[in-house]
């Protein structure tokens, strides 16, 4: 049962990283946290089911969530975002303004649903499951590991060997400097905002269907579970998101396995502040966290 | 009038409640410290009341004190960890904690009442005791705001490296102010259980937390008024929603957005500024300070 | 007389050395001046006597009083007092109230006396107001007290800051380029100020790399360059110091 | 709102104009949580009180032309919406009593209020703690310790079980409640409970707790959440390798198409209490079930067959009453018997404590339908 469990708990922490390498990207970039990013990873489920119900293929209708998701968080970051980095009171507002976008995403999501709790119809993907050293893995399974890996190796070649990823840490660093240096922010916010709903939109379509479930409200516990992820990763930092992620899903999965499914909330929270208290920056993050007022 | 009165009383008793829990929030808040913790201090002090009232038979006002210890208590060893953090992280950290508390709730359910949570707690506050809790900390607040404590806070927000440098051993202050929050926010937890009957772990999670930090955003982080406005939409919004009926959560979330935008201050604060602008008839601003000038000048 | 005293100082960033094995005196009722190039390193020097940076090596003291290792509000109240190169006013203050918790360490009401708006707390912020209102017509910028820290021009936040730095009557004041931006007139308001402060028992270190301003006022002059000390002495002696020329020169052309 | 839901409201509006001159109104509040964490309880018994509407008025079922008048409102799950409008409606002497609010802490608030205002509240909820705060206040659902035997007896009497694991929904209240007396009563049973397991109501992936489960030793789980969270739980369990020959057991959330929907082939062969027979067995819920399936567009669920129950309930109550206060009313719903509803065996009653009596159906899911269990 214990690779079983390590093995369930990777499948679920993929997944996770998915969600929280959007989440982490946006904060890389701007130092905000988006609260709507777990009603844009709503968003993804919700739009690959109703493509689906209109007949299309499966494999369009999570290209079409993907691309979609990307272009909502576009369109958040223009609505909740854009008028905040100029008026430059972002850290705070930035956090309702993104409730808001929230509140209203998922006002839609159940009314479109009418409250109702969705899923792919059987079939959507085909059930196989694979039996080795005792364990079992569908199929499913296999296909998101894989899929996170490619997408995860791409995303960090994106960002550490392209112009993209200078341009984002020019931007983030200093957002009038790098307008100096011809880089244009807005497009860069653009760029950010697009992948990070992209991935959350597919980490959506993927959980829906793996869990046989879409719902207005699942993107909560993931939102909750994200500020985890970076943290313990460190925030901004692409590949501690990765290796916290799967970290937390095995953590998770053992705890249930071998103390009680009710503790394993509060030993994931209890470990983020654990990790606070010794690794302010994370396991990955860059220093500069401390408060002021100590000789450094 | 007394007719509206009994019609919105309850309306007016959350208000208050919502006023006391805004001001939690806003005094970390106001000293730079971006915590997200009142709900988690509300809870321990709502069942620290609930359990002492209903299972020890202990006199109300003497669990209402212990809820205000346990906040203080609670606060102070939070205050710690939270003064090494900044920011985003501190607000992740709060959240860390209330979502413990709220685990812990759920755990230790022969002591807490898990998922049920506890009833049966006699209802014994009402708008006139509420009132009296939301003056009380008016006053301290605004003695806060006239004397050196208040302006510690103010110099801790804008810039906390600034007031070391003049002397504040600022880990003291932050984390006073965080006592203060967890004081508050215990008090009018418990007060809150000692009005609506019973009290259960998802009452404090993570709407709870939204909704004071909304109060107080949308109010003002500063102001006395700040809350009270914060509240007062909150309150209101929903009444005024009604007829929209399923689209209300498109109203509040639009809202939202919109006063952030355009008042980012928040309503309360916004109102408070333009009020002294008014009363001093000193122009708005002389020159705007060069963009970029504290990023030039590099040795 | 007390004075401040750095030994053998030397701040590393990674490989860098930004300030290497410094010695530098700053007397009680004196003006000293450090000058350097810009990157020599002066406002680093101001960073580790004020407890922003640990010492790599070295020690810092106030007579006796080893300041090495405290933080930066000890050091505060141990009566060093600073302004910053790129002023830090509190923006969304008034000016009068920037100037006011220039007062924190002279304060003697309590906390609870504060939490509960005792008489005495509030009679001390009247008092302290009072003062700063005083101090501000020192600077010649009473009329601006109300106004938001924020929006004032460049050279009336310097003043507004080093009435800040003043307040509490500190031992050692350290300025960094006080006088940047003002012109001719307002530097020598400026400068009547400081000689009258150092009357008065305070020792003041200026910051700058303005060599006529420093010239005209201080009795001892540094020189710093690249971290090092190059120059030491009387104004007179140190200008025609061709190393300090060299440097000059050398250096950035608007330091003069 | 659906397009079925309007219809079905503009065609009660549009009635009442015709009725409504001629003699007594009676005005109650349909106070459910229409949006919110609860909503999916309250949208459903919402609509099964509005086709209970349309049927009275229709009918004439309160005599003589009286006329039925219901305010439909939205608590949002909140419990100071609900106690505020409470508060306003107890304010509004034309309103006799209040349908709600729904469930958990909400109801318990709600129940309080009534009581502190004196308006008589049913609320949708089994707890019975909504009854100890005074007389004002009503449960339209059975309590578990009447449910709950019904599928105690099935499981250890005709399934012969030995031990049993548990999995619940943490954070809804009545459910909690449900699979808190299933543990006792199993335990009085002699029935051993292997492993208590409990989940978040919004998470969706149980692969761990599922593992855990399907690989230990037990010949029975229970599994304790709604529809769709329970038929995915129980889709897990079986994709994570447990023994098909395990019962599954439930309560009576699962009395749902969407439970059938959702679990597919996964949810064969569980078995659990209801109130509803999906579908119906007899002349008039049959009706039920073909009426409400016209109406609003899909078929009637468990909670549609209690919102039904209730409206009827409700009139029954109004139309006993001696006089129209609302303290004839309250007299009236604790005298409550036999009232001919959908849900459990039929008929409803309350007895001297004001607990409801309907009796369950124990049900099991056969070649993707809901059979009775046989015994």
């Amino acid at each position: 049962m214990l690779l079983q469990q390590i093995l369930n708990g990777t499948v679920s922490g993929a997944i996770y990283a998915l969600f929280a390498l959007g989440f982490t990207l946006i904060f890389g970039v701007q130092k905000l946290l988006n609260l709507a990013h777990g009603a844009i990873f709503m968003a993804g489920a919700f739009i690959a089911y109703y493509a689906t119900a209109q007949g299309l293929p499966f494999w369009f209708a999570l290209l079409l969530a993907t691309i979609a998701t990307g272009a909502i968080s576009v369109v958040v970051d223009f609505v909740a975002f854009r008028q905040l980095r100029k008026s430059g009171h972002a850290e705070f507002a930035a956090i309702v303004t993104s409730i808001g976008v929230d509140l209203i995403l998922m006002n839609i999501a159940q009314q479109v649903s009418n409250t109702k709790v969705l899923s792919f119809p059987f079939g959507t993907f085909p059930v196989k499951f694979f039996s080795f050293w005792g364990m079992r893995i569908s199929l499913l399974q296999l296909t998101i590991l894989g899929l996170v890996l490619v997408l995860v190796l791409a995303l960090a070649y994106y960002i550490n060997r392209t112009s993209f990823g200078r341009q984002v840490r020019a931007v983030s660093s200093n957002e009038h400097a790098s307008a100096l240096l011809g880089i244009s922010a807005a497009a860069v916010y653009r760029q950010t905002f697009f992948i990070a709903g992209a991935l959350a939109g597919l980490a959506g379509v993927l959980i829906g269907l793996s869990f046989n479930s879409i719902h207005f409200m699942m993107g909560e516990p993931f939102l909750l579970q994200a500020f985890v992820v970076v943290v313990i990763g460190g925030l901004g930092s692409l590949q501690g998101a990765v290796v916290a992620a799967i970290l937390i899903g095995i953590v998770q999965s053992l705890t249930i396995a071998y103390l009680s499914s009710e503790l394993s909330t509060a030993i994931i929270f209890a470990l983020l502040f654990v990790t606070l208290l010794f690794f302010p920056n994370g396991l990955f993050g860059r220093a500069g966290n401390y408060a002021g007022g100590s000789r450094r | 009038m007394m007719s509206f009165y009994y019609s919105y009383q309850p309306l007016i008793d959350f208000f208050l409640i919502a006023v006391g829990l805004g001001y939690s929030q806003q005094l970390a808040l106001r000293a730079g410290v971006f915590s997200i913790a009142t709900a988690g201090f509300s809870a321990l002090g709502a069942y620290a009341t609930a359990i002492l009232v209903t299972r020890y038979g202990v006199p109300v006002p003497a669990a209402i004190l212990v809820s205000a210890v346990v906040g203080m208590a609670v606060s102070y060893v939070l205050s710690v960890p939270l003064a090494r953090l900044r920011g985003a992280f501190q607000a992740i950290a709060t959240l860390a904690f209330v979502q413990v508390v709220i685990a812990l709730l759920l755990y230790f359910e022969s002591f807490t009442g898990g998922a049920i949570g506890i009833s049966g707690i006699p209802r014994v506050m009402n708008t006139g005791w509420l009132l009296l809790a939301v003056l009380v900390t008016i006053y301290v607040i605004w003695s806060i705001n006239r004397t050196s404590v208040g302006r510690v806070f103010n110099a801790l927000r804008q810039d906390d490296s600034v007031a070391a440098s003049l002397g504040v051993p600022i880990k003291s202050y932050y984390a006073l102010a965080f006592v203060l929050s967890g004081l508050i926010g215990a008090v009018f937890g418990a007060l809150r259980s000692l009005y609506v009957f019973n009290i259960e772990p998802v009452d404090f999670g993570f709407h709870a937390m939204v909704a004071s930090l909304t109060v107080v955003v949308l109010g003002g982080r500063n102001t006395l008024l700040g809350p009270i406005a914060g509240a007062l939409i909150m309150a209101i919004l929903p009444e005024l929603a009604r007829p929209l009926a399923e689209n209300r959560g498109i109203l509040n979330g639009v809202i939202l957005i919109l006063v952030i935008t355009f008042l980012p201050n928040g309503v309360g604060d916004e109102l408070v500024y333009w009020l002294r602008r008014r009363l001093r008839r000193a122009p708005k601003t002389m020159s705007k300070r060069k963009e970029g000038a504290d990023v030039v000048a590099a040795d | 007389m007390s004075s401040l005293r750095i030994e053998d100082a030397c701040k590393y960033f990674g490989g860098l050395k930004a300030v290497d094995g410094i010695n530098m005196t700053v007397p009680a009722g004196r003006i000293t001046g450090l000058i350097g190039p810009n990157g020599a390193g002066k406002s680093t020097v101001v960073n580790m006597i004020s407890g922003v940076y640990s010492l790599t090596r070295g020690e810092v003291y106030l007579d006796e009083q080893q300041l090495t290792r405290l933080h930066v509000d000890e050091v505060a109240r141990c009566g060093i007092a600073r302004t910053f190169q790129n002023i830090r006013l509190l923006p969304e203050e008034s000016v009068l109230d920037n100037v006011v918790i220039g007062y924190f360490r002279k304060q003697r009401s309590g906390v609870m006396s504060s939490l509960m708006g005792l008489p005495a707390a509030l009679a001390e912020t009247r008092r302290l107001r009072e003062q700063a209102w005083e101090l501000l017509g020192r600077f010649g910028i009473q009329k601006y007290a109300d106004y938001e820290a924020g929006s004032l021009p460049y050279g009336h936040q310097r003043r507004v800051e080093m009435a800040r730095s003043i307040a509490a009557a500190p031992r050692i004041v350290m300025l960094d380029e006080p006088v940047a931006g003002m012109n001719e007139v307002e530097s020598a308001e400026m400068a009547e100020i400081f000689e009258d402060l150092a009357r008065s028992g305070m020792g003041l270190l200026l910051i700058e790399h303005n060599v006529a301003f420093v010239s005209r006022l201080c009795s001892q002059v540094y020189v710093l360059d690249s971290g090092r000390m190059i120059a030491e002495g009387p104004p007179e002696a140190v200008t025609r110091d061709p190393k300090v020329i060299e440097a000059y020169i050398g250096g950035k052309a608007d330091a003069a | 709102m659906k397009l079925s839901n309007l219809f079905a409201t503009c065609t009660a509006m549009a009635l009442l104009p015709a009725m409504a001159a001629q003699s007594d109104e009676y005005h109650v509040v349909v106070l459910q949580a229409l949006t919110g964490p609860a909503a999916f309880i309250g949208t459903a018994v919402a609509d099964g009180m509005r086709l209970a509407e349309q049927q009275i008025n229709e009918q004439g079922l309160l005599g003589e032309g009286n006329t039925l008048k219901v305010t439909y409102a939205d608590d949002a799950t909140d419990r100071t919406q609900t106690m505020s409008l409470i508060a306003r409606y107890a304010n509004d002497p034309s309103i006799l009593g209040i349908l709600g609010p729904t469930s958990g802490a909400v109801a318990i608030a709600g129940a309080s209020s009534g009581n502190q205002y004196k308006v008589p509240v049913v609320t949708t909820t089994n707890t019975p703690e909504v009854l100890d705060q005074g007389p004002w206040s009503f449960i339209l659902t059975q309590p578990p310790e009447i449910t709950i035997p019904y599928l105690v007896d099935y499981a250890a009497d005709v399934k012969g079980v030995k031990e049993c694991a548990v999995i619940g929904i943490r954070d809804i209240e009545a459910y909690v409640a449900l699979q808190k007396q299933f543990e006792k009563l199993m335990t009085d049973k002699g029935v051993r409970i292997t492993t208590v397991e409990q989940v978040g109501g919004t998470d969706s992936d149980f692969s761990s707790v599922a593992t855990k489960i399907a690989t230990s030793q037990q010949d029975c789980v229970f599994v304790s959440a709604s529809a769709s969270q329970g038929a995915n739980i129980i889709v897990q369990l079986r994709q994570a390798g447990l023994d098909p020959a395990t019962p599954v057991f439930g309560h009576n959330a699962f009395a749902s198409p969407e439970f059938l929907n959702r679990g597919g082939a996964g949810v064969e062969g569980v078995t659990f209490i209801a109130d509803w027979v999906p579908g119906g067995y007899d002349d008039f819920t049959k009706a039920f079930a073909t009426e409400f399936s016209e109406t609003f567009g899909h078929e009637a669920d468990n909670w549609n067959a209690v919102g039904y129950g209730g409206m009827l309930v409700m009139a029954n109550a109004l139309k006993s009453m001696p006089e129209p206060t609302r303290e004839a009313l309250r007299d009236q719903l604790g005298k409550t018997s036999e009232v001919r509803v959908a849900a459990g065996q039929g008929s409803y009653s309350v007895d001297e404590k004001r607990y409801p009596h309907v009796g369950m159906n124990v049900l099991t899911v056969q070649d993707g339908a809901f059979v009775q269990a046989p015994r």
